[in-house]
């Protein structure tokens, strides 16, 4: 199916509802959807769980999520910074539930769930406290942790370009978490810079395949 | 994609293959993502209409398939999974395999439709191995399509050489992946297939009461 | 390291061992390595593990590699066809050792090697012969067969051009499984049919790494 | 990469961080692949020379990475996991997330220099999380980062505040990596660890034996 093209953010976040698990791409903000972000706080839904590399930064965005207590948990590699307040003082509150997974599995358990692998042994985080709880096994004299796949109802993903048919190309190392949240979420929503006619883009190039594009709305515009 | 309200039919004669394919075609949703498996089914292709806007999957690793390649079009890199050589729609992709298996294995497929040697009333699929002595094996995607897409349908001939259902009670020929069909489409009749319960939907050249004394499991007419 | 670049297919084979597992690209003749596999045929290298989709076809390739009983295991998802005649004669010799596996899976577990995936679970293949013998696991009441990585000593692979620090871009569907296959050896033979200056492909549409390289040889290059 | 025929040697004065960095960058292989943990590591690519023909992994996504950008150069779009803007070098490539975990987690970065709060004689390391009560943790790509290159050095000043030894019997700290790493850099002298032995390979500002009284741990002077 060609992705509904939304007129506006708020239309493309509209069916976000309350209890959803969002994926957020972007690190730091190389390939973060701000736009869409804010539309996800302007449309109200809440008891978000959110999977995103960090937990917000400063005063915007998923700070702001976070802040508002719409975000009931966050899976996320690295949430303490410098200018992540608003996590720090909900998560101090026990009004935040936080899942810290490394940031190697957290983008393998993505990619899993995208591609319908029920589980992996992985070897980061094997005798550290984040593998404690879970299954380990010793292969090949190697210790390895058991990794589950962490699925999405909606990715919230910033790339450069789509043609019509959603096929995607993103942008220098704004790529990051875009491709595999587009496969692991049921509905992927991708803010671009543009869309421009199927056939515009060379299929050897295009990295996220419009199959796994829902949404696509056009901000900007100036990369 | 399931079973909607379907009204039993009946016709005089048994169905062409191109009947049959034809058939399957117009039963596509319109926007699919389709994966044609080998044989038969790979004549569901000549009937899709331009307007069903259907994107064929290959799992050698193309989205966005077009017909045959004939004359100057035949580019020995460019072949479906029969290996033959293909041509490219505008919009197209390229990925490696694992991207294709994971994009097949992970669900993001609307319908597959594959071709068998024995269906199981609860969707049981036989379609890659006789299990003759002396046979060699040969798997290919065989596993991968049968138990990825939403939904698997089949395209076979009902009956063997010698007369015996091929729609049976209990496989007995290796089977190929476990309740994953949802539907038969044969010369004599098509099938739906849920939760157990064999639904037929319509009869060609042979009268419901016909068909349920043939074949060996219970079947239940289309209201 | 940039890529040790090989004057012919010869010397870019030259280091393959006896015993060595070798895998090698391809899915039908899109990305088969030719030249280099007839290179591997005259440095004499033997009791080699061969991991393919298929298992030679006719008088060429790989089929020679096992008619000369160069090949001791072959891994792979496809051997039998209608014209791979010396695997057929080798196996039913008890010549050859044969281990089948999914194509999907075949990927998957070349991209586990590569990726350092202690192992996964699959769906491809529960309920099968060929998840006999193997550990499953019911995961959300859908059943996972354990798969283990498959590692090389050697790939060879096909792709259409290099840059001189070993980045590739591969050509429609003959991308197949040389990027995973690169990733998975100690060491990546490419063949292709040019090599261009460091800086002439575009970082965005990289397909493998130049990490994932470590011998180039020019082959014909009438792409 | 391991230790070579090391030599002992000896300065009167502590190494500054720019000599240390130096140190390690001249240590650092030709050709080599390496990810420069966030911190000091980062300097070492100050002291990198064009003549080693280093390539430089950023887990957000890259190869290929140049130095920090300034001025017009600065992009949004193309920064290190430090989150600073940095540059692109001739022969670059992009990839995603899961792309760029799997290049580390599957061994094929030569070399990765971190920070650490500890190390044990055996190359356990710390240096992700406090353990203080009350300290919010955060991972990043630490846990991946420890465990995925064939070489993982440490650069860290030797004594805390307080005197007390940062390579210890055993870790204090939560561990980051068990067994990991293989090379410690400090002020006052260059460990190497193998199958739980310590080798001084050199030491500044303090004699062997000095060091030898003050640290916990078994040390072997380097031939």
């Amino acid at each position: 199916m060609a992705p509904r093209i939304a007129a506006t953010a708020a239309e493309a976040v509209a069916n976000i509802h309350d209890g959803a698990t969002v994926m957020i791409g972007g690190f730091g903000n190389a390939g973060q959807p701000m736009e869409l972000i804010d539309a996800l706080m302007d449309c109200g839904a809440t008891n978000l769980t959110v999977v995103n590399n960090n937990a917000g930064q400063a005063d915007a965005g998923l700070a702001l999520l976070i802040k508002e207590r719409r975000v009931a948990k966050v899976i996320c590699s690295f949430p303490r910074q410098s200018d992540s307040w608003h996590f720090d003082e909900a998560y101090r509150a026990g009004e935040l539930e936080l899942e810290l997974v490394p940031q190697g599995n957290l983008a393998e358990r993505i990619r899993a769930a995208g591609a319908g692998i029920g589980g992996f042994f992985t070897p980061t985080g094997y005798g550290t406290m984040l593998a404690e709880g879970k299954e380990t096994r010793v292969i090949d004299g190697k210790g390895y942790v058991l990794e589950t796949p962490i699925n999405a109802d909606f990715a919230l993903i910033k790339a450069l370009r789509a043609d019509e048919l959603g096929n995607l190309v993103y942008r220098k190392t704004a790529r990051n978490f875009g491709p595999i949240m587009a496969t692991a979420a049921k509905q992927s929503i991708v803010q671009v810079s543009e869309i421009v006619s199927t056939g515009s883009l060379d299929p050897e190039n295009v990295i996220t395949p419009g199959i796994f594009v829902d949404t696509l709305v056009t901000i900007g515009g100036n990369n | 994609m399931s079973t909607e309200t379907t009204t039993f039919t009946t016709t005089d004669a048994a169905l062409t293959r191109d009947e049959m394919a034809k058939i399957v075609a117009a039963d596509i949703p319109a926007g699919a993502f389709v994966n044609l498996g080998i044989g038969q089914p790979t004549n569901v292709s000549n009937f899709l209409t331009a307007e069903q806007g259907v994107t064929l999957h290959t799992e050698n690793g193309m989205l966005g398939m077009g017909p045959v390649a004939t004359g100057d079009d035949i580019d020995e890199d460019l072949i479906n999974a029969g290996k033959i050589p293909v041509t490219e729609l505008p919009g197209a992709s390229y990925f490696h395999h694992a991207d294709s298996f994971a994009m097949m294995r992970g669900g993001h497929l609307d319908v597959c439709v594959l071709g068998a040697f024995q269906v199981s009333g609860g969707g049981d699929l036989a379609n890659w191995h006789t299990g003759a002595p002396g046979a060699i094996p040969a798997v290919g995607g065989a596993m991968d399509l049968a138990i990825g897409a939403k939904a698997t349908w089949v395209m076979m001939g009902l009956f063997t050489k010698t007369g015996e259902s091929k729609l049976v009670e209990a496989l007995t020929y290796p089977v190929t992946g476990l309740g994953c069909v949802s539907r038969i489409y044969t010369e004599s009749a098509i099938f739906e297939l849920a939760d157990g319960t064999v639904t037929v939907r319509s009869t060609h050249g042979i009268t419901f009461e016909e068909l349920a004394e043939r074949l060996p499991v219970e079947l239940v007419k289309a209201a």
